[in-house]
């Protein structure tokens, strides 16, 4: 990863260079992490002091102020990946590709948070851990995809080399998500399980609403503070990496 | 009977291009440029960057600094050959077949393909399957590929490799034509090619293996 | 002789005299025809239900046995640096491969699901639609494929890791390809199917010379 | 190290390195598992009927995908050539090879079989009988395939001999192995099961060795 | 270091033997013998049975006609080296780790590995990944691979291809060693190798390219 410094750039060109970016972006580390914090006490009081019990779900529906906001994420991190591509193929962005693999392990955990919350949600509710609802099915397949591009990460031994290759792939399964999402649903309604409860069948009072917003910019939050952490130790671990070269060939100079 | 200078002059020029792999440097800053009528040797010991420095020009390693332009020719059409360590002879073609495929897809600008192969010295095995052929015979085919479509940027790399004695002058030969052509050359190689004319030629001795 | 067809030729040729591949995959899937029946049971009208199902499945898999086969040998062989330097684009090198990968790949379970539909117990009926939903379904099988191969063609042992890649992509085709065998609005999947392999037919080639040209040798 | 183990390593190490590691291999089994219900519709009784067949035919898929792999680069890169100089014996080299093919391509799938039974809504019984039958009969189909990947490297044109050789034997054990599930009298099933593989396995290497001596480089 | 006379005496011996491909002769009938402390440099176009020789004699390739024995040698263990033109380098494995792989394989009974590796001007490379290593450097780790077990017979085609000048003086030092040990070599080259004392080698040429 080299790139010419001119001195004086835009921040663009500031954050450009890992070392930089690291700089730069190590005192936002803390402040966000505190507005996180914050974000949770708040969200997880409200849900489960100051928020109603479902008529038909009791207790349960407080899984859903978990639930939903993971699987928002589940989608918004693929998106993150996907501008993180663009910025690699595109204006050959250096920090886009770290960006790009720090959010395919998070947005796979998210994904997976989403369909475990989703499932241990479905026992009371449905009866069965598993159904093959369009929605889940559709989260399960995008699992899926993170896996798959997370296994193709490791696959590479030369991340710098991999970081195009996998920026093409994300791009085709950006392409394709929609389509998947779209496919699913209409295989779901073709022949439609026994009793799925419609999730966004009962309307929402505000009582509801609120702690499901704050949660949601909680998990927004973390998924943030996280990702800009996994960025930095991504960046470490490139130049340990090129160190741990120099050294092995500087021993046969 | 090839055509004198059918290439249009040019020069391919370096300035402080620095190839390496996986991230590191291979080759101090180079700054060299090679015009028509020139072949450059690149010399050096094993592991010394030869062939990353070819593949570099070539354009499929990125440069780790620096750069490399190539002036006088146009933009839009292909203008290098490489020839690699490795022949991309199919087996399961016969000898004409492969060279017949390349020939189409390179644009057939050069010399039919039976005059080619004769020129090689394959012209008696043209129907065998290329899996068949000895070391030699397939470096032979390889560099037969260089003949049937012109491109005035030649990048080889130990064109000599596996070649008998008569094979090493066959490779001068080739060179030697192809700068007459107002092509240029670059080749690693470890025994000396020398051509007829040595003011044509310089000689490029790269690091010793880091 | 353009450059295209003799790309064309050129791989054709690789694959007719590679030898058993294509037998390989239409056994294969008639194999999986004829596992079926054992594991549900000789219910005759619930094999008639899952065939078609079971046909996309087939097929779906056997399309991924060649895929190994697609840019790995030209990429060991140097073929894959000279491709880069033709005057041919890289992605019409890759629209070739593509179209005889289908060929022999495609084609041959296609000339060999008759067998399937009599060891699936399906009626004429299914059977053509089979036929039709393989014919407009398999080029989007093999252009994600091909996008897979691309992918990992310059890691050393792709061998698992496209499948993996390939096979979330390929869900939408399976679905509406037996949607459009046994569903009612049966027709809607078939124009969802061509529609499809045509946007995948169309993009494969350039997302797959991308990623062969970004992963250097 | 003796040379067996270091046979072992050597192959072990080839087979997990670069993409081919275990997450990779479980993924696979997970994904083609997963992939069944978009095809024959999420109807949970149909799948578990078809669960036994769809985890065969995913295992036999398997095998096939790495046979490609098993002899074929050592036989490019002029290795075989070398071991059969080597004080370890070509067979116990086939033998060795054998080990490591089963352990990374069948012992994923058992390890994805949980997963697999969820999505396919298998019950617990048939779980565990799926277990069995993939423990025991997965050998028998590494056995096989090895046989057939060896003549194809041996012969010129083998690529036509290897899935002729393959597809009849490999069938009873599918056949078996799903019957062993489904079927009333699965303990002689398993038992069949149990013979094939024993036989495969002892024979395997002896044939598969034979195979590649006797065929000129 | 290494011990003086470590073979037993042995002599190769062909009489009659003719080797070809596919059903064609490529050489004449050949009677040579090369005894313990003898080189025999085999040179010849391309194309004109070097490779196909050395195979037949690896066992490999089934001879056309006549037959060839090693003699002193005792039957049951395993009594040559071949190193062909195709390195049997795994990518994937660290150079250490190919090495100790043929040394396990084919009973340690020669150097260390480490030594080997130091002999062949790898020692800084052990740990990496030998799909990176040169041409040359992967050539280099082949031959360390004639070290790590001690084998009477070397069967040697183009041992030099690839290498450096540094790396035509290992050769030759290697087989010279070799020799001394009371091991016997057959190498087919182009390029000439040229031990210390002339008086042990001897030189086939084999007929003109078909
Ligand atoms: C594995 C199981 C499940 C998965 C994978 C899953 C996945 C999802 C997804 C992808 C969304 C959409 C989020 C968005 O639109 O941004 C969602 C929202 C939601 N899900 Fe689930 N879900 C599961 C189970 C359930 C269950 C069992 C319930 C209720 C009993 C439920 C109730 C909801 C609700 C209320 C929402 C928010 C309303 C809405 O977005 O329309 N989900 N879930
Ligand atoms: N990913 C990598 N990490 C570290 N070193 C690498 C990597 N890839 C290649 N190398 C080193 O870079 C060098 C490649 O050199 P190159 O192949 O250009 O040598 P060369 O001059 O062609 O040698 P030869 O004459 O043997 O062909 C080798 O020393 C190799 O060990
Ligand atoms: N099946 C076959 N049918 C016909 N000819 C064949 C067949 N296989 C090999 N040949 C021929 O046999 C010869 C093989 O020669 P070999 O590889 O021994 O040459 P060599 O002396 O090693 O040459 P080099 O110096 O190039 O390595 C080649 O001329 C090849 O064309
Ligand atoms: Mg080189
Ligand atoms: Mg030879």
């Amino acid at each position: 990863m080299t790139m010419e410094t001119t001195p004086k750039q835009s921040w663009w060109n500031r954050i450009a260079h890992p070392g930089q970016f690291v700089t730069w972006t190590r005192p936002l580390l803390w402040p966000l992490t505190v507005l996180t914090a914050l974000l949770f006490l708040a969200g997880l009081y409200f849900a489960f002091f100051n928020s109603p019990e479902d008529y038909q779900m009791g207790d349960t529906v407080r899984i859903m102020y978990v639930h939903v906001p993971n699987a928002w994420l589940s989608q918004f991190v693929y998106g993150v990946m996907t501008v993180s591509a663009l910025g690699t193929l595109v204006w050959r962005h250096p920090m886009a590709d770290v960006s790009m693999k720090a959010a395919a392990p998070l947005g796979a955990m998210f994904t997976a948070l989403a369909l475990f919350t989703g499932a241990l949600w479905g026992r009371p509710t449905w009866g069965t851990f598993w159904e093959w609802d369009g929605r889940m099915t559709s989260t399960l397949v995008l699992l899926f995809i993170y896996l798959g591009i997370i296994v193709l990460w490791r696959a590479f031994d030369d991340q710098l080399r991999a970081a195009r290759v996998i920026a093409v792939f994300t791009l085709v399964g950006a392409i394709n998500i929609p389509i998947i999402k779209f496919s699913v649903d209409w295989w779901s309604t073709l022949h439609q399980p026994a009793s799925v409860f419609r999730a966004d069948g009962p309307r929402m009072p505000g009582s509801i609403l609120t702690p499901l917003f704050v949660m949601f910019f909680a998990f927004t939050f973390l998924f943030l503070v996280l990702h800009l952490k996994a960025m930095h130790t991504e960046v470490k671990r490139r130049r340990v990496m090129t160190l741990q070269r120099k050294a092995a060939q500087g021993v046969g100079a | 009977m090839t055509p004198r200078q059918v290439f249009p002059p040019l020069t391919v020029r370096t300035d402080g291009l620095v190839c390496g792999r996986g991230g590191m440097a291979l080759t101090q800053e180079l700054t060299v440029s090679v015009t028509s009528g020139q072949c450059l040797l690149l010399r050096g010991p094993n592991g010394s960057g030869k062939t990353t420095l070819l593949l570099t020009l070539a354009g499929v390693i990125a440069p780790l600094a620096g750069s490399f332009a190539l002036e006088g020719a146009d933009r839009e059409e292909r203008w290098l050959h490489y020839c690699g360590h490795r022949n991309a002879i199919k087996p399961r073609l016969s000898v004409i077949e492969n060279l017949d495929f390349w020939r189409a897809v390179n644009g057939g600008t050069g010399e039919p393909t039976a005059a080619a192969l004769a020129e090689v010295g394959l012209a008696a095995l043209g129907s065998l399957d290329a899996g068949y052929l000895s070391a030699g015979q397939t470096r032979r085919l390889a560099l037969a590929r260089l003949l049937v479509s012109y491109r005035p940027l030649w990048l080889l790399d130990e064109p000599t490799a596996a070649l008998d004695v008569e094979g090493h002058e066959l490779v001068t030969r080739l060179i030697d034509r192809h700068l007459d052509m107002g092509g240029a050359a670059i080749a690693a190689t470890h025994d000396p090619i020398t051509l007829p004319d040595p003011g044509r030629m310089e000689t490029l001795v790269l690091g010793a293996r880091a | 002789m353009t450059a295209f067809r003799a790309m064309l030729v050129r791989e054709l040729r690789l694959a007719l005299r590679g030898g058993g591949d294509m037998l390989t995959l239409v056994l294969f899937f008639v194999i999986v025809g004829a596992i079926v029946p054992f594991a549900v049971g000789p219910d005759r009208e619930l094999l008639a239900r899952i065939a078609p199902g079971m046909v996309w499945i087939a097929a779906f898999l056997a399309m991924l046995l060649g895929l190994d086969r697609l840019f790995r040998p030209d990429h060991e062989d140097g073929s894959l640096i000279l491709l880069r330097q033709a005057d041919l684009s890289l992605s019409a090198v890759v629209a070739a491969k593509l179209i005889v990968h289908w060929a022999v790949s495609a084609l041959p379970l296609i000339v060999a699901s008759p067998f399937l539909a009599m060891l699936l117990a399906m009626d004429l009926d299914t059977f053509w639609r089979t036929l039709v939903s393989l014919a407009l379904g398999t080029p989007a099988l093999a252009a994600f494929g091909a996008v897979g191969a691309a992918v990992t063609v310059s890691i050393r042992r792709g061998g698992l890791i496209a499948p993996i890649l390939i096979a979330p992509l390929s869900i939408p085709v399976l679905i509406f390809g037996t949607g459009s065998i046994t569903a009612s609005q049966s027709s809607a999947a078939l124009l969802f199917l061509a529609a499809l392999s045509l946007m995948a037919v169309a993009l494969a080639p350039f997302a797959a010379a991308l990623a062969i040209s970004s992963g250097e040798d």
